[in-house]
């Protein structure tokens, strides 16, 4: 099973990187303490979550080849 | 519902007011027109720990952000009487000054063509992810936050 | 209170859609604006009792009318913080399809700048005279109402 | 004592001239009353009065040299 993680603006500065396939993950709070402790700068930043270009509110299952993206506020106009 | 085929939003760089102008001088053969509501973006050079903003770089979750604008458009055009609708954002470098957001919308009444305006701008700046770095003179820069 | 000098309003004739790109681009000199809202009114092919309307041959009471202008200004500059203002309104003959109203707002930011818009284009419309006589493709006319 | 009265719009049509002067009319029902038999299409249309470009809503008294204007609902914009 493999994801994409996606990263965008200050996100993308800190982790260095601003995408990343990773396997074994079965959830999105999963992912999230993964991603915490290969990306201690991550710590104390405020993103949302996109599943395949949805955002999500809460813990979702995660399927092959789904696309996550980490979205720091927007500001955008 | 999704009768409007997607449309293209993103300009590199500064939306150009002649592009304004000529955006404008197309609706003229759209005679049962009778208001337009426009809202123009435009970088501002705030002072942000004694540095001067002198451009804003917009990137842009770009698959996600035109799905986005596509929704919005939709819900607009089912909420308002519309005539037409047009949006523009930019990505990468806009200077002080230029116009980063163009959103125009068309109508028989003012009222319908004003609200649409508003609303469009407002689920633009809350939903679509776009982000805006703030570059200082000196080529520091920091990330810009919508409130 | 009154620290801005009346402005011309009236233009002969529509006005031009690159008059208005010609607008937007010289506030590119003002950079702490951040927001701009505009309405245009356009000159709307209604039918009117099986009569295409082709035109409406705008008339006022021009002393009158810029005195009002130049009130309404005022009050949007006291009501709102804004950076600046622009009202045109056509005299005599508009072709339908044509821009017979321009309103232009500016203002660090956008709440500002899209309330005080909406505020002079109700204000124009209800407080302003001027009237419009809507003009047949056979050479009648009607006079116009607002609502 | 010489007033000016301006008609516009529709008014201007019905009665078939821009401007007139009156003298001898004190206040602004009597200039309504006097208007009415000089001009009986003014009959049954609607019109405000501004006394020197100030909209009035009563009887008002008029001076010499006021400019009165007779003025069809606005239609601007």
């Amino acid at each position: 099973m493999n994801i994409t993680i996606l990263f965008f603006g200050q996100l993308a500065e800190v982790t260095g990187t601003s995408s990343l396939k990773l396997s074994g993950i079965s959830d999105t709070d999963e992912l999230k303490n993964t991603l915490r402790k290969q990306f201690p700068a991550l710590e104390g930043l405020t993103y949302s979550i996109a599943v395949n270009k949805k955002m999500i509110q809460q813990k979702t299952t995660l399927k092959h080849e789904d696309e996550v993206a980490l979205l720091p506020p927007f500001s955008g106009g | 519902m999704s009768t409007h085929k997607p449309k293209k939003v993103f300009i590199e760089g500064a939306i150009p007011p002649e592009f304004i102008g000529e955006s404008i001088a197309k609706h003229s053969s759209k005679q049962d027109i009778g208001a337009h509501s426009i809202f123009l973006g435009q970088v501002r050079n705030d002072v942000i720990n004694d540095k001067t903003v002198v451009a804003i770089d917009y990137s842009a979750y770009e698959e996600m952000a035109n799905e986005k604008f596509h929704e919005i458009r939709e819900a607009a055009f089912e909420k308002y009487p519309l005539n037409c609708m047009h949006i523009y954002h930019s990505l990468g470098k806009v200077a002080t000054g230029k116009i980063c957001l163009f959103v125009f919308t068309s109508s028989k009444h003012r009222k319908d063509a004003i609200a649409a305006c508003e609303y469009l701008v407002e689920r633009i700046k809350a939903e679509v992810p776009v982000w805006g770095k703030e570059v200082f003179e000196d080529e520091g820069y920091s990330w810009k936050v919508n409130n």
